[in-house]
């Protein structure tokens, strides 16, 4: 029952809404505009990202398992899944993985605080200093490339088999991720931030404290990621290559040992320990960082579809 | 009144999982030819209708007849392929009609000059404007030759002068293409300047709230006293829905 | 095929090792290291020995810097037999639960010995001292450790303990010690010789002492055992080739350093010293007895020193084609130990 | 002189505006709002971002012969420039740098080339099947954490002093890039586009191929790119830890062979190689490749504020 | 016509390094209090105007004069910081205007609820729909306490629904605190709607190409004929500046 109109002339002249209708009107709109943020429950996270992965890890267990049964390989080429339970609890008995933990840990945090107390002044000046960027910037990306690995013999070289060599190391690995971060961050600060932090009436250094740096925080967060990573990456291999002399004993010399000994499960063992330490500092430290900050910002897709 | 149904939606219900309904009992015939607009306040369910009518989705619960051939549609963002041409943009949807290769390039740059953009065939879309950009989506869907052409307020994110330009453009397509056009906006003056009929939506859930039927259509611009008249009327109700929403 | 000893296939019956089962293999794949204890490999090679007594069956050969590596390659498949020390031996004899490799002969015993620096004249001065192996649970290694152990002083394979054991390679050892980092070595030689001659060390323990009759195992011939039981043949002639290596060092003791000095300049691409090379030719005694018997003191040691898995090596043995070559050539056999087959 | 205009009543009804009024409008707003793309010019971007860098190594590069001058350090500590570049002039009239520059890069290409064949169709597998997203996802992630120089020692075992241990490593190191950079890609194709495919009558397969691949270009080659920097950087991991066997002479070897005799001219001198190398792919092969895609796509931000 | 002059312009032109004029002998004066409107098509250099009178600019010629006080401005986006909540943003205004701590959460406050968000004070813009965010922006343009406003489209990107409520809230504040507004839109009707004074410029370059003035602006409503009127009159000239360009 369509109600038909039809128009001849204009209606009566409208008449001034008045304040407390506007105010209505806007409540009304600003409800309908805006829709509460769903989180998914935990139960649901659960079983969609949790346990999967768990679940696919059980399966490539079992079958690596039913294939020890199977083809009984030589326990030196292919160990079964027990031998490498059994090296890590040896390990762990011995109290070698608790040693080589603490040093490689030890040493990874503190050559990556080093490297963001180097990293972040010399992005910052990087990325705000223009000249200085069109001439370090490329040099610093280039350094990105060059694998980190690399410089272990000249650091040996330098500094014996001694512990600075592993720092070097790590720093020649850390920085360039740390700079080149925040340079991509404060590059990514939209243009109209600055240009409101100026109208607001912002001086230089409350531009850069106030609007900046807060707003170049997501880029430096994964500079700072991509850091850490890169000083692990350059601790294991630092660690594996320059054994002996004055060097602790940390994850990485305890790799090499392993192999030393042909021992293909203890190898395996600690390859595990690797990976584990890894993923527990991206889900301990750095994830729930970054999830906050992007929540924050509303950047956080939540990626259920 | 004449003419036969092109879309016939019944009683026709929309939730998404387990959420809140967000169509209720919509009831709606459109004649082969027309051009209805849908009005309303934002969320209140006129894209899920229309991806309803695009078979994109199906509805919980009624029914929706459309034509056999299916339907051409239009969205806010013009969704153009970036990697291709303008050109090749409309060739892909004639390849995807199944229009064999040679005849494919002659046939899109017709259809670019339809909406005046045969200088920018060879163009990527980073290149065009927002209006341009669209222009060659309304080519696109032109491309699909399908009865009904289904529009997701396409000129929400133009400026005003170009809006405008593009609303006497389109009109232009409709009168020489006699397409049905289900055009959706919130934007009532758009509404009344464009539509044969404008229908509006209720919010949450989303049912039709009234309806208006404009008999004389020539001539419109979205200046014209008509217009300004209807579009008051219009408003009015329409801010009768949103306050319902305040408490 | 016939070269493929698939490593992953378990280890033939070592009962079948005997001459007359088998084939001859194409080629034989040997590994070796620079290393005047491995001067058996060195002469044979050089003099051509190994070519005379292996006839058909072509020689390649590989260069190791370290157990480790050899006994990698040997497992991987990409060599068939390697002079090598015995504890990378007993290791993989270990950790393939006896399906990887069987030793046929002995090469060289003695030769190695724990240098310290000068002002170091007792065992009591090594308290919190900082002293190198060449490689985690090689034969040094444990034996430092056990000594160390006999000695009263705690140590650890991480590094901790009273005395300090930092695993590092040789030729780092001696810039290490030169630069005053390292307080003294267990090496073999001519690593031995080297610190001595080249940084001033002097022998705190010769390893010598330590054994009954001074004979202890330095380095020994591996073969692996799928390799052993499908061409024991072509073992036999290795072993003809390594006797008559170890015949010409007996007989050609005055030439001896030469000879080996070439053979590692043409490896090393430089020649030890001649002093060096002469006070270590001194220290290494060249046989083709194994010294089966003090294997399990071996074990034991690694065991102790925690360089080594617990296992059986039962079975790491088998010189019943060495001891057929003695016999045939007069000469005494020598003894399994019960470790093997004689 | 502003012409006041009051109103009291509209003014007459509007008249339609004919086609050709319409066209000659268009061509004037288009004409308006769009601005021919400027590219720098040659000269300026040569001055601008090609000078700056070389002007700065340069300057390193006197600073450092200035302290060799003044200084006088031990020519095995700190060697001159000059000494560096005698090392790569030398090492080219051997022949081994020749030698170790072709064996790295064909087993880098090689093995990165392998890693694409077997790292695409497994990322596309995992983009379109969700559940299998959800159990092999994290895993695969988790892989990119794990320093690929850990594995080296597996594969050592494995595979002894071999090129297969190369390419294992290599392998490990770059597949989950790549695998991860197409699954960023396809997540990142925006719906609208999806959409846009099926209303046109796409089936899955030519939504696939028409819409979805080419969207996702952008992610996969970046994914491809840092594959190419994981696989180089894995590479000379593993060629300096597995030295000897039947590996072959490469840059890696090269430079453990130079820090075995303690020769810092020529580690440096590999270090430059190496990092030029890197570099030179960077520039030759993957800059053009990503440039031309985002410049098509219009997503080639210019910076030069 | 009466009170004294707040800004006044005179002979300006502006050139980007040696790209082409963009504004070439702009004259305008601008009485305190005053709300004016510019209008003008894409890229006619209306922003770069804006920005010169806000000083983020240096002219190439002529001379500008604005109060000592400076101005407040308000851009297309509402360029809130999003990290901050809604009411942090306002305080941060304040803050840098130099208002001691105590004070800024209680003048907030009040200023968000100006614009009727009191409710909306601990939100984070992402949390707000682009209506919210921009009334938001004005009330951090108030907390500048600055007698003059320049706003730079700041209703473009919404839907009319939307800037339909928020001309009338516009128009509020602008008669509460009696500020001079600059408003540059290329919308027409929204200029005929808002201004009290209409000025047209011309593009490449821009020059002020015709200029309105409406005698009584109570009471208006986009829909108002006399709205209605004036637009078709401004956009007839507009359109005509803007074909001068089709050659
Ligand atoms: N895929 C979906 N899953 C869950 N809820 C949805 C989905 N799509 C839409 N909705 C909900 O349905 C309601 C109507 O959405 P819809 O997009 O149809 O509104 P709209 O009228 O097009 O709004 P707008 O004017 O903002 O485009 C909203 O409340 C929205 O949250
Ligand atoms: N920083 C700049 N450098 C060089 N050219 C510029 C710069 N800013 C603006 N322009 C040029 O000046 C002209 C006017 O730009 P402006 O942004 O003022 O236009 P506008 O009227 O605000 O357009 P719009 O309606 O699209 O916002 C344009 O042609 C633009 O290309
Ligand atoms: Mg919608
Ligand atoms: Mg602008």
């Amino acid at each position: 029952m369509p109600r038909d109109t039809l128009l001849e002339a204009p209606v009566a002249a409208p008449a001034a809404t008045d304040h407390d209708d506007l105010r209505s009107l806007e409540a009304g709109l600003d409800r309908l505009q805006t829709t509460p943020e769903r989180r998914a429950s935990a139960w649901r996270r659960f079983t969609t990202s949790v346990l999967p992965p768990i679940l696919f890890v059980a399966v490539l267990v079992a079958a690596w398992q039913l294939y020890i049964v199977i083809a009984q390989p030589r326990p030196d080429i292919v160990p079964a899944p027990a031998d490498v339970v059994n090296a890590i609890s040896a390990a762990w008995e011995s109290g070698r993985l608790q040693l080589a933990i603490t040093t490689s840990l030890e040493r990874g945090i503190l050559g990556f605080l080093i490297a963001i107390a180097v990293g972040t002044p010399l992005g910052l000046l990087l990325a705000e200093v223009r000249p200085l960027r069109r001439a370090v910037g490329p040099i610093i990306s280039g350094l990105q490339v060059l694998p980190s690995v690399a410089w272990v013999p000249a650091a040996i070289i330098w500094f014996g088999l001694s512990d600075a060599t592993v720092y070097f190391v790590i720093l020649m690995g850390a920085i360039p991720s740390i700079v080149n971060g925040l340079i991509a961050g404060v590059d990514q600060v939209p243009p109209q931030l600055r240009r409101v932090g100026t109208v607001l009436g912002a001086r230089r250094w409350e531009l850069a404290t106030l609007v900046v740096l807060p707003a170049a925080l997501p880029g430096y967060v994964a500079g700072l990621k991509q850091g850490w990573a890169f000083s692990w990456r350059s601790l294991m291999a630092a660690e594996i290559i320059a054994m002996g002399g004055t060097i602790g004993f940390g994850l990485g010399s305890m790799l090499q040992q392993t192999r030393e000994l042909a021992d293909l499960a203890g190898v395996l063992a600690t390859i595990l320990v690797i990976l584990a330490i890894g993923i527990l500092i991206e889900l301990v430290a750095f994830a729930p960082l970054e999830r906050r900050m992007l929540r924050r910002r509303g950047l956080l897709v939540e990626r259920d579809r | 009144m004449s003419g036969q149904t092109a879309i016939r939606i019944e009683h026709l219900g929309k939730r998404f999982g387990a959420g809140p309904l967000v169509l209720d009992d919509v009831n709606l015939s459109i004649t082969a030819g027309e051009f209805v607009c849908l009005l309303g306040a934002s969320g209140c369910g006129k894209s899920t209708l229309l991806n309803l009518i695009a078979g994109l989705d199906q509805p919980t619960t009624g029914s929706i007849d459309t034509p056999a051939e299916g339907s051409a549609v239009m969205f806010q963002e013009s969704a153009l392929m970036p990697w291709l041409t303008a050109r090749a943009n409309v060739e892909l949807a004639l390849r995807l009609r199944g229009v064999p290769r040679a005849a494919r390039r002659g046939e899109a740059l017709e259809l670019l000059d339809v909406v005046n953009l045969a200088d920018a065939a060879e163009k990527r879309p980073h290149e065009l404007s927002g209006g341009m950009r669209q222009r060659v989506a309304l080519a696109r869907a032109l491309a699909q030759d399908r009865p009904v052409l289904l529009m997701d307020e396409p000129f929400a994110a133009l400026d005003a002068i170009t809006r405008d330009l593009l609303h006497e453009e389109l009109e232009r397509v409709w009168r020489q293409t006699g397409r049905t056009i289900v055009f959706v906006t919130h934007n009532v003056r758009e509404a009344a300047r464009l539509g044969q009929r404008v229908v509006l939506l209720s919010s949450r859930p989303g049912r039709v709230a009234g309806e208006w039927r404009i008999a004389e259509t020539a001539g419109r611009r979205i200046e014209s006293p008509e217009v300004a008249a209807l579009s008051i009327e219009i408003t009015d109700q329409l801010r009768k829905e949103i306050r319902r929403n305040a408490a | 095929v016939l070269t493929g000893c698939s490593a992953q296939s378990a280890a033939g019956e070592t009962a079948a090792a005997s001459a007359d089962a088998g084939t001859p293999s194409e080629e034989l794949r040997l590994g070796y290291f620079a290393n005047v204890t491995h001067a058996p490999a060195l002469v044979g090679l050089q003099e051509g020995l190994f070519e005379e007594a292996l006839g058909d069956t072509t020689l390649s050969t590989q260069v190791f810097n370290a157990g480790p590596a050899a006994i990698e390659a040997l497992t991987a498949g990409a060599i068939d037999a390697t002079y090598i020390g015995p504890n990378p031996s007993i290791n993989t004899f270990i950790q393939s639960a006896g399906e990887s490799a069987r030793i046929v002969a002995g090469a060289a015993t003695g030769g190695a010995a724990l240098v310290v620096r000068d002002d170091i004249d007792s065992p009591e001065d090594l308290e919190g001292t900082t002293l190198a192996t060449p490689q985690l649970g090689n034969t040094q290694d444990v034996a430092l450790r056990s000594w160390l152990a006999d000695e009263g002083f705690t140590t650890d394979t991480s590094g901790g303990g009273d005395v300090h054991i930092t695993p590092t390679e040789n030729a780092q050892t001696l810039t290490l010690f030169q630069q005053g980092q390292l307080d003294g070595a267990w090496l073999p030689e001519p690593w031995v010789s080297r610190l001595i001659v080249d940084a001033g060390a002097k022998v705190l323990v010769d390893e010598a002492d330590l054994w009954e009759d001074g004979n202890f195992p330095t380095t020994v011939l591996l073969v692996n055992a799928t390799f052993l039981a499908e061409h024991p043949q072509t073992v036999e002639a290795l072993l003809e080739g390594h006797l008559a290596s170890l015949a010409w060092l007996d007989e050609h003791a005055d030439e001896a350093a030469t000879v080996i000095n070439a053979a590692l300049e043409a490896e090393t691409g430089k020649p030890l010293a001649d002093e060096v090379i002469t006070r270590s030719l001194e220290h290494v005694t060249f046989s083709a007895d194994p010294h089966a018997e003090t294997f399990a003191t071996l074990v034991e040691n690694g065991l102790e020193a925690g360089t080594q898995k617990a296992g059986s090596i039962e079975g790491l043995f088998d010189l019943r084609l060495l001891n057929g070559l003695l016999e045939d050539a007069g000469e005494e056999p020598v003894s399994a130990g019960d470790l093997g087959e004689e």
